[in-house]
C-alpha cells in the first residue's frame, strides 16, 4: 500500500464524507425496515471511495452525472443530509420536494445533474454538459457515474462516442462492483478487462481500486486535468462492491458469503482510517469523535426528515412546466 | 379450482407452455437466477436451465431484438422488460421491427413474440418505476396488447398470448402480484380481444382494467349498498378492443365511465372514449367520463402518489355526479 | 408579406433566433454540410460554422441526451431527428429524461430544447420513414408537441418553441415543404398553445392540423360550391390543446370531424374527440367523427398509400353523410 | 494483386452477381429519373463484391440480415430480378406485394431476413437468429450487414455484447463506404481503425478490401467456418465504395470528384473481370457475353414490374396480422 499523500484536513474530509455515506445507507436500512422510507433505495455502502475520492477531486462547479445508487455522489458533491433524507421520505422539505425521491435526488445548486431511475440514464445529460462546457468556452468538468451493468446499453456507447469525436470534458466513471442486480459483469459483459471498452474510441482508460479513495482521487484527479486542459474524455474503472443486497428483498443468491467477506476486508471506511491514523494524519481519537459527530448530524438529518411536512396536494400539478 | 397469487398464476402459464412446447423460451434481465425482480419467473431456471431462461445484460433494445430475429427463424421467444418505463429503451424495435415487420414483408413472416413487462404505480418509486404506457402501444399497428386484472385473466390469457403468432405486449401490474384469486388446476386458456363483465348492473357501466378494475369493483360494492349498481367491464385486451361487449353494456346502463390509471391527456381512455361515441352514441344520456392518472410524471411522495391516480373514493363520487347529472370532475 | 416555403419560413426561424441569442445552436444527422435531408437547415452551417451546427454520428438518443444536457447547463440546443418515425431509438431519452426532469427534480431545472422532426406519408417511403406519432407525445407530461400547417405557422411557432423554456417536439411535414404562404418580413412570433381558426364556416366544423389541414381547406373551397360551409380549425399545437377555440367553433356548428393523418386507433384524434365530449356534448348534433389513416404500418406501393390516409375527398363525403344524418365510416 | 484461386464455374457466378447488382442499380438510377420508381432508392452500385463475396461464402440455408442499401445484399442471397424490381415499384406482384419496397426489400425464402429502414435496424435480428440457430442446435450461420454509419447506434452496442456472450454464430459485416450520407466516417467514428470497435467485446476482427470480391469471400469464409464450429461473432470491416449520392438529389458536396474517381478505378466488377482474363479463368468474350445476358435479364425483370398490376385496395388491411 502506498503512501498517504494527504493533508490532516484532507484526510478528515474524505473520511468524514465516507462516514456520512455510510451512516446515511446504514439508516436507510433502518428506516426501510420501519417502513419509514417507502418504496425501495439503492445503498451505496461500500463504494463510498470512488464518489469521495473522484469528486474531491473536482471543483464546486464541475457537474456530475449520477445513478440509481446515487446517495454517495449527491452527499460527496455538497447535498445537504437532512434536505437529502426528506427527499427519500418523499417530504416537502426535500431537495426535489418530494417529487424525485432516491431514485432521483438531485441537489442542482451543487453542480449534480442527478441520479436516474433508468440505468445509463445519466449518460447523455453528462455527455450534453459536457458539450455546453465546451461551447461555452468554460473549463468545467464533468463526472459522469454509472455501474457496470450501463455498460452493455446503446447509450454508453453512444456517448463515449459523441464525447470522443468532440473531445468533451468529461469522465465516465464506471463503478464496477461487479454484479448488475443479480447478473454478475462476467455474464453480461463480454470484455474481461474493462478498460477495453475505451478502446473502441481510441479514448484514454485506466482501473483502480475503488476501494482506495486516494487512488480514486489521484486517477481522477489525471483526467481531471487532461479534460480541462482541452484533451477530451476519459474512462475510468473504479473496482468496488455494495455490501447490501440490491434491494431490500433481495437474498443474494448469485453472490457468495465468501466474496462478501472478501470484501468487507477492504472496508474502504476502515482501510482508510487505518492508514491515516498509523501515519500519524489522524489519531484514532479524532476517527472516533468524526464516526459519532456524523452519527448526530444523521440523527439531526432523519429527524428533521422524519418531521417535515408532507407535500400539500396542489404540489401535485406544479412543477411540470417552466 | 385454487387460489393463487396473480404472480402465481403467471408463472404457472410460462411453466406450462414451456413444458408443452420446446420453442418457447424466455429471456430478461434477472430473470434466471434472481426469478425476475417481482419474482415471476422464480423456479423456472432451475426447472428449465439456462437455456431456455436466460440472464441478460441490460440492454433492452437488443433483448427486443433479438427476441423478433428468434421469433421470425423458429422460436418462441417471451422476452421480459422489467418495467414497462424501459419500453423506451425499445420502442424502436418494438414499434419499427416486431409490429412491421409481418406487414412490410407483405405477409412471409410470422412473429410469435410475447414482451412481458410490469407497470404502474403504487410503490412510491418515483416517475422511472411508475408508469402506464399501454397508450403508446395501441398506436401500434400489428401488436396486440393484454393487460389482466385477475390471476385467472392473467394465466389464460398469458397462455393464449404465448400461443398466438402475433407479438404481444403483455403488461402485468406490480400492485397486482400479491392479489389472489380463483384459477382451475386444469389447463385453459382464454381468448385474446374479448372483453369480461366482471360484475353485471344496471345503472352505470364503468370500464377497467388491470388495477382500476379492483378499484372499480370495490366502487361497485360500496355504491351497492345505497342502491345503485354498477356494470363493471374489463376489456382485458386493449388491442384490440371488444367495443361490442362494451357497447352492449351501455344500451342496457346508458352511461359510462372509464378509468384508466395512465395519465389522462392522450391515454387509453380517449380511444376507448371515441369508439363509444363513434358506435353508442345514441344510446348516451351522459358525456362519456374519463376517470384517469394526472398529465405529471409520477411524484415519490407517498402523498402525491396517492392523488395522481384514481382511487375508489373518486370513481364513487364520479358515478354519484354522473346519476346527479353533475359534470365536475 | 412575401411568400416563402415552409421550408424557408422554419430555416429563418432558425437563423433568426441564432442570431439573437449565441445560446442556441442545431444538432444532428446531417444538418450541417448536408443542410437538412429535407434542406432545412441550408446556409446555417456556412453562416453560423461547425460550432452551432453540428453535424452528429447515428446516435438518436444521444442526441437527444446531450441536447437536454446542454439545456439544463446553460445552453439552447435544437435537436434534429431526422424522420419522426427514428423517435423510438430515442423515446426514452424524450420521456423519461427530457420531459421528467424538471419535474422530478422538484422544478429545479428548465429544459429549454427544441426536437424538431419531420413526419408524414406522400413519398412512398414506406413503413419506416412515413409515420405519424404525435399521439406518443402528447401522452408525455412536461414536453409541448407542435404541428404546423403554413409558412406562416411554421416560423412563428418555431420562433416561440427555441424561446420557450419547457422541451418541445416540434413535427413538420415532408409534403409541405415545399408549399408556399405569405410570412411577414419583420420578426413576429405566435403563441404556443392557441389553435387559429384557418376558415369560418356554419355547418360543420373540421379539425385538422399539419398536411390534413391542407386537405380541409381543399374539401371546404369544394364544398363551398355546392353552399356548404366548413369551418377548418388547425389546433397547431397538440399539447397543450386549445380546446376553448375548438368548443367555441362547435357551439356554432354542433358538429364537428376530426381529420388526422396519424393511424386511428389510439390516435391524436381520440383525445381531440374525448376533449369535445367532455366540453361541449351538449352542443353535439352528431357523434364527433375521425377521419384517420388506416391501421396499418404505411405501405410502399404508391396506391395503397393513399388510401391509407385521408384525402379531401373522404373529408368531402365525411361531411356530407355527416350533414344527411348518415354514419357509414 | 494474389493469384486468383478459384474454379471457372465460380468466377462466372460471382461475376455475374455483381453484374446483375450493378445493372439492377443502373437502371434503377434510371427509372428514379422517369418517376417510375417513386420514393428514393439507396443503390449499391461500388459495393457489390461486399454482398457477392460474402454471401458466396454461405450456404442457401444460412441467414442475413440487410440494410436500407439493400438490393445488393438480396439479389447474391437469391432473390429473383422481377419480384425484385416489381416490389421496388410498389406492385402486387412484387416479392412483399408491393408493401415493403426497396427499403424492406426482403426475400424471406431466401434466407434474407430483410432490408431495413432504421440504420442498424437488423442487427437485432440477426443476432436472435443467432441466437435461435444456437437454441436449435443447427449449424447454421448468420451474416449482419450494416455501414459505417449503423457502429455508431447504440444497438450495434448491445448486440455485439450479446453475440459476443453468448457465443452466437453471426458474422458481423461492417460495410465501410467511408459516409453516412454526408457524415464522413472520420468525423462520426470517434475509432481510426474500425476493427478496434470488436476489442470492447473481446471478439476477433478483420479488415478486407471490399472492392476485392475474393478477399471478402476468404475472410467471410473464414469466420463462418468459426462460427459454424460454435467459435462465436466476429467483425468483419470491408473497405468499399458507394458510387451514387445518398440519395438522388444529393449533390455529393462532402467528398470530391477525385476521391471519387479512385475508387471508381478500383471497380470491383473490372478489376475482377480483368483479372479472370488475365489468369485464362474467363475469356474477354465469355465476360462480354455475360454482360449481355444480365441486361437482357435486368430488361425482363422491369418489363416484368412494369407491366404488373398494382395492389388491390382491399390489400391494405392485409398481412399486419397472422
Ligand atoms: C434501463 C434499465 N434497465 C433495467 C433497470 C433495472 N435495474 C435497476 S438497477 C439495475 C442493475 C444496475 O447495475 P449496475 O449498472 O451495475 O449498477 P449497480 O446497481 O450495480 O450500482 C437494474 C437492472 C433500470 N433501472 N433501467
Ligand atoms: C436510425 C436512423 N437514423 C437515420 C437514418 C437516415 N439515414 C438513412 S441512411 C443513412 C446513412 C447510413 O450510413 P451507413 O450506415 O454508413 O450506410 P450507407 O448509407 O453508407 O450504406 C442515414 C443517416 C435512418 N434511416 N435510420
Ligand atoms: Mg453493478
Ligand atoms: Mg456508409
Amino acid at each position: 500500500m502506498a503512501e498517504v499523500k494527504v493533508s490532516c484536513d484532507e484526510a478528515r474530509h474524505l473520511l468524514k464524507q465516507m462516514m456520512q455515506i455510510r451512516q446515511f445507507e446504514d439508516k436507510i436500512m433502518d428506516l426501510l425496515a420501519q417502513d419509514i422510507v417507502q418504496g425501495g433505495s439503492h445503498l451505496y455502502a461500500g463504494e463510498e471511495a470512488v464518489a469521495v475520492g473522484a469528486i474531491s477531486a473536482i471543483r464546486p462547479d464541475d457537474y456530475i452525472a449520477s445513478t440509481h445508487r446515487g446517495h454517495g455522489h449527491c452527499i460527496a458533491k455538497g447535498g445537504r443530509l437532512p434536505e437529502l433524507m426528506a427527499e427519500i421520505l418523499g417530504k416537502a422539505t426535500g431537495v426535489c420536494k418530494g417529487k424525485g425521491g432516491s431514485l432521483h435526488l438531485a441537489d442542482v445548486a451543487t453542480g449534480n445533474l442527478g441520479a436516474n431511475g433508468i440505468v445509463g440514464g445519466g449518460m447523455g445529460i453528462a455527455t450534453g454538459a459536457g458539450l455546453s462546457i465546451k461551447m461555452r468556452k468554460s473549463d468545467q468538468v464533468v463526472l459522469c457515474f454509472f455501474g457496470d451493468g450501463a455498460l452493455n446499453l446503446g447509450i454508453f456507447h453512444e456517448c463515449l462516442n459523441m464525447a470522443a469525436v468532440w473531445k468533451l470534458p468529461v469522465v465516465y466513471i464506471c463503478e464496477n462492483n461487479h454484479y448488475g442486480m443479480s447478473v454478475s459483469v462476467k455474464r453480461a459483459c463480454a470484455v474481461g478487462d474493462l478498460t477495453k471498452r475505451a478502446l473502441a474510441y481510441d479514448m484514454p482508460a485506466e482501473s483502480v481500486d475503488g476501494m482506495d479513495v486516494l487512488a480514486v482521487k489521484e486517477a481522477v484527479s489525471k483526467w481531471v486535468g487532461q479534460a480541462r486542459e482541452g484533451n477530451g474524455p476519459s474512462f475510468l474503472v473504479c473496482h468496488t462492491y455494495r455490501y447490501y443486497g440490491h434491494s431490500r428483498s433481495d437474498p443474494r443468491v448469485y453472490r457468495t458469503r465468501e466474496e462478501e467477506e472478501e470484501w468487507r476486508a477492504r472496508d474502504p471506511i476502515k482501510t482508510f482510517s487505518i492508514r491515516c491514523v498509523q501515519e500519524g494524519i489522524l489519531s484514532q481519537e479524532e476517527v472516533e469523535a468524526l464516526d459519532r459527530e456524523v452519527a448526530s448530524e444523521i440523527e439531526e438529518a432523519v429527524k428533521f426528515a422524519v418531521e417535515s411536512p408532507w407535500p400539500e396536494p396542489e404540489e401535485l400539478y406544479e412543477d411540470v412546466y417552466a | 379450482m385454487r387460489e393463487i397469487t396473480y404472480r402465481q398464476a403467471i408463472n404457472e402459464a410460462l411453466a406450462e407452455e414451456m413444458e408443452r412446447d420446446p420453442r418457447v423460451f424466455i429471456m430478461g434481465e434477472d430473470v434466471a437466477i434472481y426469478g425476475g425482480a417481482y419474482g415471476v419467473t422464480r423456479g423456472l431456471y432451475e426447472r428449465f436451465g439456462e437455456e431456455r431462461v436466460r440472464d441478460t445484460a441490460i440492454s433492452e433494445a437488443a433483448i427486443v431484438g433479438a427476441g423478433l430475429g428468434a421469433a421470425i427463424t423458429g422460436m418462441r421467444p417471451i422476452v421480459e422488460i422489467m418495467y414497462v418505463d424501459f419500453m423506451g429503451l425499445c420502442m424502436d424495435q418494438l414499434s419499427n421491427q416486431v409490429a412491421k415487420i409481418r406487414y412490410m414483408f407483405g405477409g412471409k413472416t410470422k412473429v410469435p413474440l410475447v414482451v412481458r413487462t410490469e407497470g404502474g404505480a403504487g410503490r412510491t418509486l418515483g416517475a422511472h418505476h411508475s408508469q402506464n404506457l399501454e397508450a403508446w402501444f395501441i398506436h401500434i399497428p400489428g401488436l396486440k396488447v393484454v393487460m389482466p386484472s385477475t390471476p385467472y385473466d392473467a394465466k389464460g390469457l398469458l397462455k393464449s398470448s404465448i400461443r398466438e403468432d402475433n407479438p404481444i405486449v403483455f403488461i402485468e401490474h406490480k400492485m397486482l402480484y400479491n392479489t389472489k384469486g380463483l384459477v382451475p388446476g386444469e389447463e385453459y386458456t382464454l381468448p385474446l380481444g374479448v372483453a369480461d363483465i366482471k360484475r353485471e348492473g344496471e345503472d352505470v357501466t364503468v370500464i377497467a382494467y388491470s388495477r382500476m378494475l379492483l378499484f372499480a369493483l370495490e366502487a361497485a360494492q360500496e355504491l351497492a349498498k345505497e342502491g345503485i349498481s354498477l356494470e363493471v367491464v374489463d376489456p382485458r385486451t386493449l388491442l384490440p378492443l371488444d367495443i361490442e361487449t362494451i357497447v352492449g353494456s351501455i344500451r342496457k346502463t346508458n352511461r359510462v365511465i372509464i378509468v384508466e390509471e395512465d395519465c389522462k391527456t392522450g391515454g387509453t381512455g380517449a380511444e376507448i372514449g371515441m369508439q363509444i361515441v363513434e358506435n353508442a352514441f345514441d344510446y348516451l344520456d351522459a358525456p362519456v367520463v374519463r376517470l384517469a392518472g394526472a398529465d405529471v410524471p409520477m411524484p415519490k411522495s407517498p402523498v402525491l402518489e396517492e392523488l395522481a391516480i384514481p382511487s375508489k373514493d373518486r370513481i364513487v363520487t364520479a358515478v354519484k355526479e354522473m346519476l346527479a347529472g353533475g359534470s365536475s370532475l
